[in-house]
C-alpha cells in the first residue's frame, strides 16, 4: 500500500484527515464537528501541504479508534492521523511518525482526600485504566517490578475509567496526563480530584502516516517545523489546554511541559523507548 | 351419575350454552348432535371443567363441578375424555402415554401402572404397538390408543368428542368397534358425534343442539328417529342434510 | 498485506519471544492471554445462558398461564423492558447507575453484572419463545391433560413443555449462537474476555489484523461448537414419526 | 448520586443526538429494506432443492450468522479498500455491511415463513398456471411476510440497537451522539440514562405500531 | 381429452404409482377411490404436472405432460383443480381469488376477468359474499367459491382431490350439489372421493386403486356397484369398511 500520498491528493484534491473523538488532544462536538489541539494542527498541516501540491484541499474527516487507526492508515482510507498516537518501535514496523509534536506524561488521578501519593500507596487498591491503551502495559510492567498488589478495573473508554474513580469502584485512574486532566476539568467538581505521583511513562505522541512515503512525510514535517518555528504551535497549546474550551467553556489547565518543549527545541521521530523515565 | 341444571356460558358478549338442563344416569349412551358452532363441544367439556361455566350446577358423581371448592384435577381424573385430534402427547410412547397419568395423578406404582395400561391396549388391540410413538402410528390407531389412555384411569363416564370425525373413512370403522363394545359392557357415554348409525345402533338418548347453545331435543334414541314428526324443525332440516347423499 | 503471526509467542511484559510459545514461570504470552480470555468467553456466555433459559422460561410460561392476569403483565413488561433497550446500555445501567439506588450492585465483581445483564437481555428473547413455543401447540393437548387429572403445573411440566422446547429448539439455537456473540460486551465491565483481549493486544503489538482474525475465528469456533450441540440435543429428542413444528399439507 | 437533569437541553439534542439518530433510523430502514430482499433469495435459494444455489445459501447464512455483527463491520471497513482500491466511507461500509449481515437473518425468517404456508398453496396457485415467480409474488410471499411480520418486527428491533455497533468503524449513530454529549459535558451517566429512555420508546413505540399493523393485515383464519 | 399410459412415480425408493393406464373421454365423470395413501392424489396431480412422473406418458387434449418441452402453466391453465383443504389464498377477497389468476395468467383485462368470475360465483350461490376474506366463510362455502375459482379458467377438465372430506357433515351437501350440477352440464370430470353416493349418482366410471399405486378396477359405475362378486378382494374388503356403519 506504500505509494505516492502527495500525488494521490493532488489528483483527487481531498486529503482524509484521522481525528479522534474524545482524547486529550481531540474530540468532536458532534454534528461532525472536530477539534482539539492535534487535530487543528493537523488542519495547518494540510494548508501548507496546499502550498506543497499547488491546489486547494479539501479535508474529510475520518473519526478512528485506537482499534482501527493503524489498519486504516496502512489501506489508504486515512492520509495523515492526527489524534493521540504513540510513537512506538512496534508500531513503527506497520506505519511512519511524524515530529513528535507533543509528549505524554502517564500519571495518575485520585480523588483529592484519597491520601494516595504514589504508586507505592496502591497496595489492595484498585485502579483504572481503559481498555485498549498503552497504559495498560505500563501499569502491568510497574506491578511486576515494584510487587505491588492492586486490582485494575478496565473502563471501556477513558469517560467510562473516570467513572469508575468518581463512583468509587477505584481509587486511582492511570492515563495519559492530558487526559486525566480534560475529565478532572469537566466533571461536577474538579476541585475533589487530583493528578498525583511519579511519571509512570513517557510516550511521544506524533502524527501517523503511510511506511515508506518520503516525500509527503517530509512535507508534513516541514509545516510542523514551521509551526514550532512561527510559535503556531504554542498558541494551539495555550487556546486548548489554559483557556477555556467548548463546549462546556472548562479550562483543562494543563501547562507546557518540559518534555514536550525539549521535542519542539528539537524536532525528531524517536519511538516510546528511546525515552527514558528518571 | 350426571346432572346438569340450567348451564349458561358466554365468551365476552356471545352466550355459547344457552340453559342446558339433562341427566345422564350409569349405563346411558347419550349422543349430542346438532350443527357446527351449536356447542356441543362446550357441552361435554363443561362437564369435567375444563370450560368454566357461568350460571347453573353441574353434578359428576354427587360432586359439585361448580364449586370454587371442588378439587377438579382429582374429579377429572375420574372422567375419561377423548377428543378429536386424539391428543395423545407426541413425545411419549404409546406405554407412556398409558402410564404417566396413573402415576403422576393416581399415584400408582409402575409395574401396577404398566399391567392396568396394557390390559386396556391389549383390549383396543394394539398391545403390539405398545413401544411406538403416536406419530408412527394411524389416526385409527392413534385414537384407539386415546381410547385405552381415558379407560386405564378407570373412569366412571367416558365422554367423547367427534372421536371419528379427523379420521379416513376406512378407519372410522374400528374406532367405531371399539365404542359400541364399550357401550354393552354397560359404559355410562357421552358422545358428541355426526355418525347417525352409531346413534341408532347404541344410544340410548338423544341430545340435539342448535346454534346458540340450545338443547333442542333431549329424547330416547327411537324416539328421536323414530317418529320425524315430532322433531323440531331444524333438527329435521340438519338430519336431512346429513343423510341426503 | 503482510502476515506476522510471531507475536502470539511474545511476553505481554518485555516482548520477548517465548520459546513454545506457552509461558513458564510467570511469563504471559499473548497466546495464552488469548486462551484465557476465551475461557471468560465461555464462563459469561454459559452462566448467561443458563441464567437465561431459567428465567426466559418462567416469564415465557407466565405469559401462557390461564387466567392470571397479574403475572401476565409482569411477564409483558419483563420483555418489553429487557428487549427495547441496547444490550450496551443495559450493562452502563447495571454498572453504574443502579448502584447509585441499590448500594449492593456496587459491591458485586464486574462478572457477576455482566452475566446478570446478558442473561436478563437474553431472557427476554426467550421468553418469546417459550411462549411460542407453548402457544404452537394445539389447544387440545392441554385439555388432554387437564382431562386426565393433571395439575396445572403437571401438565406443564409432562405435557406442553417437553413439546413446546422441541419446537423451539431452532430458534434456540440461533440465541444460544446470539449470546456468545452478545458476551463480547463484557469488556465493558472489565471482564477479560476475547474482545478486552482484542483491544487490548492490538494496541500493544500493532498487529491489528491478525489479532481479529484469531479472536472472529474463536468466535467462530465457540458459536459452532454451540450450535452443534443444539443439532445434537434436537436429534436426541427428536420425536419419532412426529415433524416438530412442521404442519405439511396433503 | 444526585442526577443532574440540567444536562438536557434541546441544543444537546440537536447538537449532539439528532444527527446520530437520523443515521441510525436511516441505516435501520435500508437495511432491513435491503436485508428482506437480499434475505428473501437466499430463503428462495435454500429452497430451490438444487444443490449449486442451496449449499453456497446456507454456507453464507451459517457462516454470517456466527460471526459478532461488530466483526463483520471492522472487517469489512478495513479489508474493502484493500480490495476495491481505494477507501471506502464508514458510512456506506456501515450500508452493506448491515445489508449483508442482516439478510442472513432475515433470510431464516423468511425460509420459517416460506415453510410455514401449506404445501397446498403451492399446488393451488401452479394449478391455476402460474409460473414460479408469479406464484412467488402473488400467492406465497405475501402471506409469509404477513405471517413472519411479528419476527420481522423483533429482528427490526434488535437491527436498530445494533446500530450503535457501527462505534467502531467510527460512523456517527444516536448513542455516540449521547456518548459524546456526555462526555463532553461530563456527564456520562445522565446521557445513558437519557439513551436508555429514548431506546426503549423508539423500540417499544414501534413494536406497537407493528402490532396494530399486524391486527389490521393479519390474515383471517 | 385425457390419457395415461404407463405411469410410474416413485418417492425416493418407495413407488407411489405402479403401471397407471387409463383414458378420459370428454364429458365423463370418474371417481377415483381406494384406501389412504394408495397414490389417488398423486395420480391426479400428475395429470397437470403438479407432480412429475419419472416413467410412462400422459396426454391432456393432445398436449404431451411428459415432455420437458411442454409449457406446463398454460397447460395447468387449462385444467381445473380443486382440493381437500379448498387452499383459497387466505390474504385476498373472493373477488381477487377468482380474479387473480385470469389476469396475471390469461392476460385478461380486470373488469372481464372480474364479470367473468362473479358469473361463477353467483353459480355457486355467493354472490353476496363476494368481498369477504376466505377465513370469514364456513369450509362449504370456501369450497364452492374454490370450485368458482377453478371455473372462471374456463378449463376443459375439472380434477377434484376429496372435495369434502375436510368438511363438516352438515357442508357436505352443498358441495356435492354443485358437482352434481356441473356433471349435469357435461363437464369433464376426475374426482378422488369416499362418497359413495356421489360415485353412484354422476359418475361413469370408477377406478379404484391399491397401497402401492396400482389401479385395481377401472369400470363402468354399473359394473362397479351392480356386481360386487366381479370385484378384487381388497376392494370388497374396503368397500365394506366404509359402508359398515
Ligand atoms: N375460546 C373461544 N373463544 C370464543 N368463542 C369460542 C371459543 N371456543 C368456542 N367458541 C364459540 O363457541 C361456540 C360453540 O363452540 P363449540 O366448539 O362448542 O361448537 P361445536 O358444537 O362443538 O362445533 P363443532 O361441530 O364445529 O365442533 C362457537 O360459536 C364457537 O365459535
Ligand atoms: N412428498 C412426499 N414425499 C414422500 N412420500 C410421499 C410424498 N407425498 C406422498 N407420499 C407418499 O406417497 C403415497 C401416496 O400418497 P397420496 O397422497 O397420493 O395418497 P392418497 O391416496 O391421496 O391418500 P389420502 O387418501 O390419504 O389422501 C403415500 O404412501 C405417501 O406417504
Ligand atoms: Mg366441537
Ligand atoms: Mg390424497
Amino acid at each position: 500500500q506504500s505509494g505516492d500520498t502527495l500525488a494521490k491528493i493532488k489528483n483527487s484534491g481531498e486529503v482524509t484527515l484521522g481525528v479522534r473523538e474524545s482524547s486529550g488532544l481531540g474530540y468532536t462536538l458532534g454534528n461532525g464537528v472536530y477539534v482539539g489541539f492535534h487535530t487543528e494542527m493537523g488542519e495547518n498541516i494540510i494548508k501548507d501541504l496546499e502550498k506543497t501540491v499547488g491546489r486547494p484541499l479539501k479535508i474529510k474527516y475520518q473519526p478512528v479508534t485506537s482499534q482501527n487507526r493503524i489498519p486504516l492508515v496502512t489501506n489508504g482510507s486515512v492520509d495523515l492521523e492526527c489524534g493521540s498516537t504513540t510513537n512506538n518501535t512496534a508500531r513503527q514496523r506497520e506505519v511512519d511518525f511524524a515530529y513528535t509534536t507533543y509528549v505524554e506524561e502517564v500519571r495518575m488521578a485520585a480523588k483529592a482526600n484519597s491520601g494516595i501519593a504514589s504508586v507505592a500507596d496502591l497496595n489492595g487498591k484498585n485502579v483504572a485504566v481503559t481498555t485498549g491503551t498503552t497504559s495498560v502495559q505500563t501499569l502491568r510492567r510497574n506491578k511486576r517490578a515494584e510487587n505491588i498488589n492492586f486490582r485494575e478495573v478496565m473502563g471501556k473508554d477513558h469517560a467510562d475509567s473516570f467513572l469508575l474513580l468518581e463512583t468509587g469502584r477505584a481509587d486511582v485512574f492511570v492515563m495519559d496526563g492530558s487526559i486525566l486532566a480534560a475529565n478532572i476539568s469537566k466533571s461536577r467538581n474538579p476541585a475533589d480530584f487530583k493528578i498525583v505521583g511519579e511519571v509512570l511513562n513517557v510516550e511521544p505522541i506524533a502524527c501517523m502516516l503511510r511506511k515508506n512515503d518520503g516525500a509527503f512525510k517530509a512535507a508534513v514535517n516541514e509545516s510542523i517545523k514551521r509551526q514550532i518555528a512561527d510559535g503556531t504551535l504554542e498558541v494551539l497549546w495555550d487556546k486548548w489546554f489554559l483557556k477555556p474550551t467548548p463546549p462546556a467553556n472548562t479550562v483543562i489547565g494543563l501547562p507546557l511541559s518540559e518534555a514536550t518543549k525539549a521535542a519542539w527545541a528539537n524536532p525528531n521521530d524517536k519511538p516510546m523507548e528511546a525515552y527514558v523515565i528518571d | 351419575m350426571i346432572e346438569l341444571k340450567n348451564v349458561s356460558k358466554w365468551y365476552g358478549q356471545v352466550q355459547v350454552l344457552n340453559n342446558c338442563s339433562t341427566r345422564i344416569e350409569k349405563g346411558e349412551v347419550v349422543v349430542v348432535a346438532g350443527p357446527s358452532g351449536s356447542g356441543k363441544s362446550t357441552l361435554i367439556k363443561t362437564i369435567n371443567a375444563l370450560e368454566p361455566f357461568q350460571k347453573g350446577e353441574i353434578w359428576v358423581d354427587g360432586v359439585p363441578v361448580h364449586d370454587p371448592k371442588t378439587n377438579l384435577p382429582k374429579l377429572r381424573s375420574r372422567v375419561g375424555m377423548v377428543f378429536q385430534h386424539f391428543e395423545l402427547f407426541p413425545h411419549l410412547t404409546v406405554t407412556e402415554n398409558l402410564t404417566i397419568a396413573q402415576i403422576k395423578v393416581l399415584g400408582r406404582s409402575k409395574s401396577d401402572a404398566l399391567a392396568h395400561g396394557l390390559k386396556y391396549l391389549e383390549r383396543v388391540g394394539l398391545l403390539a404397538h405398545k413401544d411406538k410413538f403416536p406419530g408412527q402410528l394411524s389416526g385409527g390407531q392413534q385414537q384407539r390408543v386415546a381410547i385405552a389412555r381415558a379407560l386405564s384411569m378407570d373412569p366412571i363416564v367416558m365422554l367423547f368428542d367427534e372421536p371419528t370425525s379427523a379420521l379416513d373413512p376406512e378407519m372410522v370403522g374400528e374406532v367405531l368397534d371399539v365404542m359400541v363394545g364399550l357401550a354393552n359392557e354397560g359404559m355410562t357415554m357421552m358422545v358428541v358425534t355426526h355418525e347417525m348409525g352409531f346413534a341408532r345402533k347404541v344410544g340410548s338418548r338423544v341430545i340435539f343442539m342448535d346454534v346458540g347453545g340450545k338443547i333442542l331435543e333431549d329424547c330416547s334414541t327411537e324416539e328421536f328417529f323414530g317418529h320425524p314428526d315430532g322433531r323440531q324443525p331444524r333438527t329435521k332440516e340438519f338430519l336431512h342434510k346429513i343423510l341426503q347423499h | 498485506m503482510n502476515w506476522d503471526w510471531q507475536f502470539f509467542c511474545q511476553d505481554t511484559l518485555d516482548m520477548h519471544v517465548v520459546q513454545g510459545c506457552f509461558g513458564k514461570d510467570g511469563e504471559i504470552t499473548y497466546l495464552d492471554w488469548m486462551l484465557s480470555a476465551w475461557g471468560w468467553t465461555v464462563s459469561v456466555a454459559l452462566l448467561a445462558l443458563v441464567l437465561a433459559l431459567v428465567v426466559g422460561s418462567v416469564i415465557g410460561i407466565l405469559r401462557t398461564l390461564p387466567g392470571s392476569r397479574f403475572w401476565a403483565t409482569f411477564g409483558t413488561t419483563w420483555v418489553e423492558v429487557f428487549r427495547n433497550i441496547p444490550l450496551l446500555v443495559q450493562i452502563f445501567l447495571w454498572y453504574h447507575v443502579l448502584p447509585a439506588f441499590i448500594p449492593v450492585l456496587q459491591g458485586l465483581p464486574g462478572f457477576v453484572l455482566v452475566v446478570l445483564a446478558l442473561g436478563f437481555f437474553t431472557s427476554a428473547r426467550i421468553a418469546e419463545q417459550v411462549r411460542s413455543g407453548i402457544e404452537a401447540l394445539p389447544r387440545g393437548q392441554r385439555y388432554a391433560g387437564m382431562a386426565l387429572g393433571f395439575t396445572t403445573a403437571q401438565y406443564y411440566r409432562y405435557v406442553l413443555l417437553p413439546m413446546a422446547y422441541r419446537i423451539i429448539i431452532p430458534p434456540l439455537t440461533s440465541e444460544s449462537m446470539n449470546v456468545f456473540k452478545n458476551s463480547s460486551v463484557a469488556f465493558a465491565v472489565s471482564v477479560a474476555e476475547l474482545t478486552m483481549f482484542a483491544m487490548q493486544a492490538q494496541e500493544e503489538t500493532a498487529r491489528g489484523v491478525e489479532v481479529y482474525l484469531a479472536v472472529t475465528a474463536l468466535y467462530i469456533l465457540s458459536a459452532f461448537v454451540i450450535n452443534r450441540i443444539m443439532a445434537l440435543i434436537e436429534k436426541r429428542t427428536r420425536v419419532p414419526g412426529f415433524i416438530a413444528g412442521a404442519s405439511g399439507g396433503h | 448520586m444526585d442526577f443532574d437533569f440540567s444536562f438536557y437541553t434541546w441544543s444537546l439534542i440537536s447538537d449532539y443526538v439528532w444527527k446520530g439518530l437520523v443515521f441510525s433510523v436511516w441505516l435501520t430502514v435500508i437495511a432491513t429494506a435491503g436485508g428482506i430482499f437480499f434475505g428473501t433469495l437466499l430463503a428462495l435459494m435454500r429452497l430451490s432443492g438444487q444443490k449449486w444455489l442451496a449449499v453456497p445459501a446456507t454456507i453464507y447464512v451459517n457462516g454470517m450468522r456466527s460471526i459478532p455483527l461488530v466483526m463483520v463491520l471492522l472487517w469489512f471497513f478495513l479489508l474493502a479498500p484493500i480490495i476495491t482500491g481505494r477507501p471506502v466511507g464508514a458510512e456506506l461500509s456501515a450500508i452493506i455491511t448491515f445489508i449483508a449481515f442482516e439478510a442472513a437473518y432475515f433470510s431464516e425468517i423468511m425460509r420459517a415463513g416460506i415453510q410455514s404456508i401449506p404445501r397446498g398453496q403451492v399446488f393451488a396457485g401452479n394449478a391455476l398456471g402460474m409460473s414460479y415467480s408469479q406464484n412467488m409474488r402473488l400467492v406465497i410471499l405475501p402471506q409469509a411476510l404477513r405471517n413472519m411480520l411479528p419476527v420481522l418486527l423483533t429482528q427490526t428491533i434488535i437491527l436498530f440497537q445494533d446500530t450503535s455497533l457501527v462505534y467502531a468503524i467510527g460512523a456517527y449513530d444516536m448513542l455516540k451522539g449521547f456518548e459524546t454529549a456526555g462526555k463532553n459535558f461530563g456527564r456520562p451517566m445522565e446521557a445513558y440514562v437519557a439513551a436508555a429512555a429514548i431506546y426503549f420508546v423508539i423500540c417499544f413505540g414501534l413494536s406497537w405500531l407493528v402490532k396494530r399493523l399486524h391486527r389490521k393485515i393479519a390474515i383471517i383464519r
